[in-house]
């Protein structure tokens, strides 16, 4: 059973309170370095976005906000940057679940190692996409503005006036992280008195033994347990009304070429993607390189030629690579600057694979990918039952 | 001058194919033959084989140097560098001394000349004869002119002469002139007749006026033999019986000696028959009866004339021999040996062979693999019955086949696959044994699991088969049961599982190769060395020796090619020979693809299918193409000759050939390589012919269309090979790595120390490593074989011969502490009493032995009078136990094996049991001994000694698993209670011993596995690569497995792992440098994440991360160019050289006609039937049309 | 030879009770005619040891329905040292020798002719069960020895004089009356009678010489 | 109105299904004209991107074939290629692309009448299905 703890909070600010715990792991050198979101420019405004930020002095967590309805990036892959390898000293990433999911996806990829890192989620409301984040926090100050997201989230009500929250994040139903070794419960939660933390590794749970917080009362656990179940049936009925749009919208590889027809190749997209982990994606190697008379020849076979080339091609490759490890962060979608709901189309496909092969992406470190592994008998419908 | 060889292997079967592999491999140079006229011997028509009942046969093809030898399925055909095959070729003779032998060869004609045919079936449509076809063991029929096997490449027509009824029907339909019955010789073709007759002559003149053969008389044999001095041109003497001065004998023998060559023939009146035979076994070739008439005698010479002058003698210089003519089935409708008429062969057609139903089961069988009753009702009820033709004094054979066990399960399991699924659920499937023999490797659980999925095994012997008088195509079996009761049970089939037989022609065989044959007619070899023959230099490879199954086959033939290769080694040591010539190719990595283009003209198939310069314009157009060449004939030199000119002239950086039956090419390539200085990877040959051979011979082709159709898909074809050709990497292989020539072996017992002689004796250095204080391991406990020999000597002087061997250096007290590096490049440490030895090696030989189990059960280790079976054969020998003093004996079989405990038979325990049981029998011949059995595993010829235990009076009594007998103890003497199934009743017998068989155990082993890298099986022995045909090879290259250590065996079995092992080991030791092949994997680091995906893809383990330069590096000789890392890299990163990302898009893009050519350029609109739809189904919904990516 | 093997359960086991053989206790009066039985069974045990008990021999043995032990049980039983069950058994006795199993046998075994000895050995030892048993066989060979051919009427009629069984002919009777009816079984005589006497005197002189 | 031909692209390995087609082929047993064959060493190495150039290129469906399972010559390529057809067919199969479109079959080297029955009920499937929606695209 995972203990969960009371992070007492005061003056009814639980992003204070979450900072001065921060501090803590640095200051008891529990870690030597904190990884979370921090306003850049103090006053907030429409220049301030919240970047993950490396902070290893205590006293310059001051405008650290993991919990700001902010997301301009999927931080896995930092961690990934800072885990891969020799690591120097243990780090402290304060992240969203999709971005401990997408982490846990890189570690089965190599891309980074869980030896070095304690991963601290937390009960993610979801965050506004970058074009509506400066339109939200407007001239408030940063901490006010997650005050008010908070308290208007914990009430459902999350859109404003020219911001409304990210449809992934109102499709996520993996909204607390599971796979962290710390959780932050939020939901259901009074945060004006307390945060809740919860162990979910025995790494976490000696970190809370050092920290020597108060156990929790067993009916507050209770509480947010309820409203996580809540938020994530409310977020299941979204997801599946989004389900069925989008795959209307694409039965057909001709639909599916009008739903990405206004692509540009810019490949954002994979850039943004958590868990497209290539140093270079294939699609820019010399694989397609084209001579001038292929695309004359192709252009010849049909009279007519899309340039550039390759779109669907694209993305079905990209769907036949990473659909297995979409983790849903929507940072694909946040990315497009065409406005392509391509998160949407990942999601949709990326839940068809996932259960096709009994996976989900960023559930466990121990579950191989699904192409890494076989067993002799399996999958006979595939070959019509013979073998 | 002969040609000449270092090996000669006769028999191409798997054994053959291993022998001639495994010599060919070290640079050797083998010729290869077989009688028949195709290799692959019996497996030719076995698709599946036990125990993963799948073929994988091309398991066997080389791994280092892959390029050296034919990358395909051996179904096709096989060739090496090195080996030179002769189909249809018989051994005569075989004078000399090893290492100079000298073997005459005769090659039969197939008539039809295979740089001729093309394959089109035109003359077996002609052919008006039809004879059962043995591929299909008789089920099918087939013509006199016809395909022996139906995958071969390339697969040419042969005409049977025997059964050719010479309407010249075949010859006139070929469309290239292939066959040729040398008609116009006939009037060369001088035949003497030396007969008392006067009118001979003019009598045979006569009825040869069509034939015009000179015909000459001799009245008196002097006559004759001054004849045959003075003309020479005579070609066939014939030689009436009746003839005298001198007599037919005395005629026949002057006239080998004035002409050695001459046929000769006899002729005789009827009573005289015995005469004519005489003379055949003095040499002469055939005998004719008279009285003659024009009927019979025409055609019988005409046949034999174009034998005559068609086949071939050829004499080959050959260092040393190699037989593996395997074996054949037994006939069950033979007439004088046959069981078939009690059993219902050949009058019941329900009633098969295991053979005959393997081919049922085949795809290229007579069903097309489709099982049904003759009657065509489904297949529902199959009976197999065990030992026909084996373990039968009756039918002279007192011999285990070995094989047919497993055969019989493998086939009850395919006739359960075959009918899965159908209505009626899967055929019922059921044995009728004596002794079920599983006592290979994975042989216990392949029968478990075929018991699990419903195969009934009884254990009784059919007896009488009749028709069912309710459905008269199905048999009424009748058996007696255990309890005595007769049975009746109705089948619908029943499979006799036929036994092995000598291969037909071995007496033949072995008379001309000089050795001698046991008393079953199979070759007598040596019990410690069963790949040696009676005479030195001449070896017995495969199932030649005895019956034997793939994988012992596929060991045998590698001890056979080992001893082989030693004895070349005395004459040319491969560590003297010089390199070999390396081709040198130019550079062409910085230029431009420049494709020269080469359509072979040289049939009319392909101008007349369709517009062949026109076909050459449009290629002419494909980007990179030179030029596009007609060749006259692209199968023979001179084709050959006009490409290289081209090439030349050109100087194009690859090559295309469009021609037939592509893989032929493969050795042609690389001459033109070395020719004109160009890698062979960048040459392809592309095959343009069978495409249009089907349009040509169902369609007209002058219908415009068809000659369209045809046209565009050889285009389609030949382009797409261009595209692969185009995108070919032209940069250089990776660097071959030199060799560390010297080999490390683990363990000195019998295998290790056999594997050491054997590597050592090539001339390189060994360093043999034991665990124990002294050499010897666990054969050196035995005392005595089943067959008499004494093992102690034999150990004795190998230890000996070992610890002389400069060669070898022994470390005893020593274990392996680290080894690292790869296949020709090992680096180990071997810990020692005074410290540590560095030992550098370029392979590594596993032989860490086993040792007879111990479980403490059955009063074992409590009473005295308990014992295993090694112990009491020790006592025995050291008179420790008197058998006369005894009262009765027991004894024990598969004590904890077969079992949960060890789900695996020991194969050397039932040899065991019946080497002291005949020993104490011989000591005390009224000693009533007792043995509790499972099934007896007297596999092969040990079966004998079963037969003389059962004779010498030793009552064998069968229990089941379930229903094991107990042991209580009486004054410490065992009392054993079981239960006997044909009395039905329990027995107690009281003993003053009981020995218990306690099966084989392997050494720990799980540390070396680890040290070196490779893998055991659930029972802790090694794991071989694969069971059937890589039996001494690890997944992992350059290590090697031997002994008790990869299976039970044995003291023969284990000699001839070791040394299959070794001669494995000497092939990697017999390369200065090892070269991959040019199919290999490669890293493009630039673009790797390191996510290691393709190290866990990877079968081989030949990748891996270098964790010093942080990337992904691939071991070029572990890798076999399968290409699962390449399809596991998301981003191109890992690419197969050969099949690169780029190869395969724009061959995708040649086979959609997606690229420009000349023709679909002007006019798109009618470029390909699929670019003009039907408006109707064109449009269904506008979405789906249209340009949807139009960025308008 | 002596038989170290016994019934564990005679009470469950359906084979004739066995006699406790004592290991190593040797008969004390060396009886000539016991020794010479004991030869004759040895000779058979010699001449099937090679059995493997497939069940062949019985299988196609066309008499074994009226056996009380199949051949391969009588084999068993001979090998496992019960000679007496064997000597009781009338299975031997109903051997016709068509030599069926003998053509058929894989081992090779000699078996009409282990039958043909059974049947000598019996005499030897005699005794109730070889008088039953014995009876039709040694009345069959007599028939023929004095008509030179079976005459079926006297053959049962001097049969039924050996059995001493005065029920016996009873249940012959149906058979007997509609073999009469078919014109199978007569009263005449045979024109062979007394043909196969030197034949007889022949063998007998053969088979006294040493 | 003639026939509609179906273009099939045939991913086949080197071992076992190129040796059924060779026999099919020179058997004469496949009817329809309109299969190309892309030899592969071995169906692990068909990368979904293969498959996917294929059917977009206008293929109408797309035939990989190898060894049974337990018979690869490199041992497990066959496991492997079935896990990735599984995932294609999940990825295609909602985009409206019939299932039949990409088929996976073992095809052993004897088995040429197995390879030409494969091939022609592919073709007859795919002349049920009509073309595939890519011959009527202009997408690469």
């Amino acid at each position: 059973m995972a203990t969960t703890v009371s992070l007492e909070v005061r003056d009814a600010n639980p992003t204070k309170a979450l900072r001065e715990f921060l501090a803590r792991l640095l200051t008891e050198g529990l870690a030597g370095g904190v990884l979370a979101g921090k306003h850049l420019s103090a006053n907030g405004g429409p220049q301030g976005a919240v970047m993950p930020t490396l902070v290893t002095d205590p006293a310059l967590l001051e405008t650290t906000d993991p919990l700001a309805p902010s997301f301009p990036l999927n931080a896995a892959r930092l961690v990934s940057r800072l885990t891969r390898g020799e690591g120097e000293g243990s780090l402290a990433a304060v992240l969203r679940p999709c971005e401990v999911r997408a982490f846990t996806e890189l570690v089965k990829l190599n891309q980074g190692a869980m030896d070095n890192v304690i991963l601290i989620g937390f009960d993610c409301y979801g965050a506004y996409p970058n074009a509506d984040y400066p339109r939200f926090i407007a001239s408030r100050a940063p901490d006010e503005a997650t005050l008010a997201f908070l308290a208007a989230a914990s009430k459902g009500l999350t859109d404003g006036e020219g911001y409304t929250l990210a449809r992934a994040c109102k499709a996520c139903e993996h909204p607390a992280a599971g796979g962290a070794d710390l959780n932050i419960g939020l939901f259901g939660v009074d945060t004006g008195q307390r945060l809740l933390i919860t162990a979910n590794t025995p790494r976490g749970e000696g970190l809370l033994n050092r920290l020597a917080l108060s156990d929790t009362d067993p009916a507050h656990a209770q509480a947010r347990e309820s409203a996580l179940e809540e938020l994530i049936a409310a977020r299941s009925e979204y997801r599946d009304t989004m389900f069925a749009e989008t795959a209307t919208a694409t039965e057909s590889l001709g639909k599916l070429g009008a739903y990405l027809s206004n692509c540009i190749s810019c490949y954002n997209c994979r850039a943004a993607c958590p868990v497209c982990y290539c140093k270079e994606c294939v699609f820019l190697t010399d694989v397609f390189d084209h001579k001038p008379w292929q695309y004359m020849g192709w252009a010849r076979k049909n009279g007519q030629l899309r340039m550039p080339t390759d779109t669907l091609f694209f993305h079905l490759t990209r769907l036949s690579h990473m659909s297995l490890s979409c983790v849903g962060c929507g940072q694909c979608s946040n990315a497009c600057p065409n406005g392509v709901p391509v998160m949407e189309l990942f999601r949709l496909v990326g839940d068809r694979t996932q259960r096709a092969f009994g996976y989900e992406a960023g559930r466990n470190a121990e579950e191989a990918p699904p192409l890494t592994v076989f067993r002799e008998k399996e999958f006979a419908e595939v070959t019509g039952g013979t073998d | 001058m002969n040609k000449s060889y270092d090996a000669l292997v006769v028999g191409a079967g798997i054994g053959g194919i291993r022998a001639a592999l495994d010599l060919a491999e070290t640079g050797r140079k083998v010729v290869l033959t077989d009688t028949r006229p195709h290799i692959g011997g019996l497996l030719a028509q076995l698709d599946y084989q036990f125990p993963n009942d799948h073929c994988g046969m091309c398991k066997m093809l080389p791994l280092t140097e892959r390029d050296s030898s034919s990358q395909f399925c051996m179904r096709k055909g096989l060739f090496h560098k090195n080996i030179d095959i002769l189909l249809h070729t018989d051994l005569l003779e075989l004078s000399g001394e090893p290492g100079t032998f000298k073997a005459v060869l005769s090659r039969q004609s197939s008539f039809v000349d295979p740089e001729k045919c093309i394959g089109c079936g035109l003359c077996a449509e002609a052919c008006p004869v039809s004879v059962p076809h043995e591929f299909n063991a008789g089920l099918t029929q087939r013509t006199a002119v016809h395909l022996p096997v139906p995958h071969a490449i390339p697969n040419h027509y042969v005409v049977d002469l025997d059964s050719c009824e010479r309407c010249w029907q075949c010859h006139d339909a070929c469309p290239t002139r292939a066959i040729d019955f040398r008609f116009s010789e006939r009037k060369d073709f001088r035949i003497l007749v030396a007969s008392p007759r006067p009118d001979a002559a003019e009598r045979l003149a006569g009825w040869f006026k069509h034939q015009n053969f000179p015909f000459l008389h001799a009245k008196t044999g002097q006559e004759a033999l001054d004849t045959l001095a003075k003309d020479e041109t005579i070609r066939l003497l014939v030689i009436d019986v009746r003839i005298d001065d001198p007599d037919a004998e005395r005629l026949l023998e002057r006239a080998q000696e004035i002409r050695p060559t001459l046929p000769v023939v006899a002729s005789c009146p009827p009573e005289r028959e015995h005469e004519a035979r005489a003379l055949v076994d003095l040499g002469a070739r055939d005998y004719v009866v008279g009285p003659l008439n024009p009927a019979t005698l025409v055609p019988w010479l005409d046949k034999l004339y174009m034998r005559l002058v068609s086949e071939e003698r050829i004499e080959v210089d050959v260092a040393a021999v190699v037989l593996a003519a395997g074996f054949d089935c037994y006939d069950p409708g033979d007439p004088l040996h046959g069981a078939g008429q009690t059993l219902g062969y050949g009058r019941l057609p329900g009633v098969v062979t295991s053979l005959e139903f393997e081919r049922m089961c085949s795809s290229t069988g007579p069903s097309g693999g489709r099982l049904a009753r003759h009657d065509g009702q489904e297949l529902k009820r199959i009976a197999w019955l065990q030992c026909v033709g084996s373990r039968d004094l009756q039918k002279k054979a007192d011999y285990c086949s070995s094989v047919c066990c497993m055969i019989s399960l493998k086939e009850a399991n395919l006739a359960r696959k075959r009918t899965f699924g159908r209505k009626g659920g899967p055929a019922e499937c059921t044995v009728f044994y004596m002794d079920m023999r599983v006592f290979g490797k994975e042989y216990q659980s392949y029968r478990d699991t075929a018991e699990s999925n419903g195969v009934r095994f009884v254990p009784a012997r059919l007896h009488t088969v009749l028709p069912d008088p309710d459905d008269p195509a199905a048999l009424r079996v009748q058996y007696v049961d255990d309890a005595g009761r007769i049975t009746t049970e109705t089948f619908d089939m029943l499979v006799l599982a036929v036994g092995a037989r000598p291969p037909k022609a071995m007496q033949r065989l072995a008379r001309a190769a000089g050795i001698e044959t046991n008393e079953w007619g199979f070759c007598a070899t040596d019990y410690f060395e069963p790949a040696r023959t009676s005479r030195v230099g001449v070896f017995a490879g495969g199932a030649f020796g005895q019956p034997r199954d793939i994988a012992e086959s596929v060991i045998q033939s590698g001890a056979a090619a080992c001893n082989a290769s030693r004895l070349v080694n005395l004459f040319a040591p491969i560590k003297d020979r010089g390199p070999e010539p390396e081709p040198r190719y130019r550079d062409v990595s910085r230029e431009q693809p420049r494709i020269l283009a080469a359509l072979c003209s040289s049939c009319p198939t392909l101008d007349r299918a369709l517009d062949v310069d026109d076909l050459a314009r449009r290629l002419e157009g494909v980007e990179s193409v030179v030029r596009v060449m007609r060749v006259d004939n692209a199968c023979t030199g001179e084709g050959w000759k006009a490409v290289a000119e081209a090439a030349a002239e050109l100087e194009p950086n690859r090559i295309l050939i469009g021609a037939c039956m592509p893989y032929a090419y493969v050795p042609r390539l690389r001459e033109l390589g070395a020719a004109i200085g160009l890698n062979p990877a960048l040459m392809d040959v592309v095959d343009v012919h069978s495409l249009v051979m089907g349009a040509m011979s169902t369609k007209h082709p002058t219908d415009a269309a068809v000659r369209e159709r045809a046209e565009e898909d050889v285009f389609t074809r030949v382009h797409m090979s261009l595209m692969r050709l185009m995108g070919a990497d032209p940069s250089p292989l990776p660097e071959p790595q030199e060799v560390t020539r010297a080999a490390l072996v683990v363990g000195g017992g019998l295998a290790g120390m056999t594997a050491a002689m054997a590597i050592a004796d090539h001339g390189y250095p060994v360093t043999l490593v034991e665990e124990a204080e002294h050499l010897g391991g666990t054969a050196m406990k035995l005392r005595r074989t089943l067959s008499g020999q004494d093992p102690v000597r034999f150990m004795e002087d190998l230890v000996g011969q070992v610890t002389r061997h400069p060669n070898i250096t022994v470390h005893t007290d020593a274990r392996v502490a680290l080894s690292m590096g790869r296949a020709g490049r090992f680096f180990s440490v071997v810990s020692l009493d005074e410290g540590s030895a560095p030992v550098e090696h370029g392979v590594t030989v596993l032989a860490t032995g086993g040792h007879e189990s111990r479980i403490y059960d059955y009063g074992f280790r409590v009473h005295k009078s308990v014992l295993t079976q090694l112990e009491l054969e020790q006592r025995l020998a050291s008179g420790e136990i008197d058998a006369s003093a005894l009262s009765g004996v027991a004894m024990m079989q598969c004590w904890r094996s077969r079992d949960e405990h060890r789900n695996y038979c020991s194969r050397v325990c039932c040899a065991g049991m019946l080497k002291n049981l005949l020993l104490l029998k011989e000591r005390a011949p009224d000693l009533p001994v007792y043995v509790f059995y499972r099934d007896i595993m007297s596999y092969g010829f040990s079966e004998q000694y079963y037969t003389k235990a059962r004779e010498a009076g030793a009552i064998f009594v069968r229990y089941s698993p379930e229903n094991r007998p107990q042991v209580e103890f009486e004054d410490g003497r065992p009392v054993i209670t079981a239960y006997d199934p044909v009395l039905a009743a329990p027995i107690r017998v009281h003993a003053d011993l009981l020995a218990l068989s306690t099966g084989i155990e392997p050494n720990e082993n799980w540390e070396l596995a680890e040290i070196f890298g490779v893998h055991l099986d659930a029972n802790g022995f090694f794991q071989e690569a694969d069971y059937k045909w890589r039996p001494v090879d690890f997944l992992k290259q350059g290590v090697f497995v031997c002994g008790l250590a990869r299976a039970p065996g044995s003291m023969g079995e284990t000699v001839a792992s070791a040394k299959a092992a070794a001669q494995r080991a000497v092939r990697v030791l017999s390369e200065k440098r090892l070269v991959c092949g040019s199919v290999v994997a490669e890293v493009r680091d630039s673009l790797c994440s390191r996510c290691g995906r393709c190290i866990d893809v990877c079968p081989y383990g030949a990748r891996s991360l270098d964790l010093d330069r942080d990337r992904i590096v691939v071991d070029e000789l572990l890798c076999q160019g399968c290409g699962s890392c390449a399809a596991a890299c998301p981003n191109g990163a890992s690419v197969l050289r050969g099949f690169t990302d780029v190869q395969v898009m724009s061959v995708i893009d040649a086979a959609l006609g997606n690229l420009p050519t000349p023709r679909t350029a002007p006019a798109p609109a009618a470029a390909t039937p699929e670019s003009d739809p039907e408006p109707a189904t064109a449009a269904p919904d506008a979405a789906d049309t249209g340009p949807t990516e139009d960025p308008a | 030879m002596a038989p170290a093997t016994e019934h564990a359960d005679a009470a469950t086991a359906k084979a004739p009770e066995a006699p406790r053989a004592p290991a190593a206790a040797p008969a004390p009066a060396p009886d000539p005619r016991a020794q010479a039985l004991e030869a004759a069974l040895d000779e058979v045990r010699h001449m099937v040891a090679g059995c493997m008990q497939c069940g062949t021999c019985s299988a196609s043995c066309p008499n074994q329905f009226a056996m009380d032990l199949t051949p391969r049980r009588m084999w068993r039983l001979l090998l496992h040292g019960y000679a007496d069950e064997v000597m009781d058994s009338k299975t031997f006795y109903l051997c016709s020798s068509c030599y069926g199993c003998t053509l058929r046998c894989p081992r090779g075994l000699p078996l009409t002719r282990a039958m043909a000895a059974l049947k000598r050995a019996s005499i030897l030892r005699g005794g109730p069960g070889q008088r039953r048993h014995g009876a039709f066989y040694a009345t069959f060979v007599d028939n023929v020895r004095r008509l030179g051919r079976v005459n079926e009427t006297d053959l049962m009629a001097h049969y039924f004089v050996a059995l001493r069984d005065p029920l016996a002919p009873f249940s012959f009777m149906p058979l007997g009356l509609r073999m009469l009816a078919k014109g199978k079984a007569g009263l005449h005589g045979s024109p062979q009678r007394g043909r196969l006497g030197p034949l007889f005197a022949k063998v007998r002189e053969m088979e006294e010489k040493p | 109105m003639e026939r509609f031909e179906p273009t099939i692209v045939a991913f086949v390995c080197n071992w076992c299904t190129y040796t059924a087609a060779d026999l099919a082929g020179t058997a004469r047993m496949i009817q329809s004209p309109n299969v190309r064959l892309v030899r592969m060493m071995c169906t692990g190495m068909v990368d979904p991107k293969y498959v996917l150039k294929a059917l977009l290129g206008g293929a109408d469906a797309v035939l990989i074939s190898g060894c049974h399972p337990g018979d690869c010559h490199y041992i497990n390529g066959n496991y492997k290629a079935r896990r990735r057809v599984k995932l294609l067919k999940e990825i295609l199969t909602g985009f409206g692309v019939d299932e039949r479109r990409v088929k996976l079959t073992w095809v052993g080297a004897s088995e040429g009448n197995e390879f030409a029955e494969t091939v022609n009920e592919l073709v007859e499937d795919i002349r049920e299905l009509g073309p595939g929606e890519t011959s009527r695209m202009m997408v690469i």
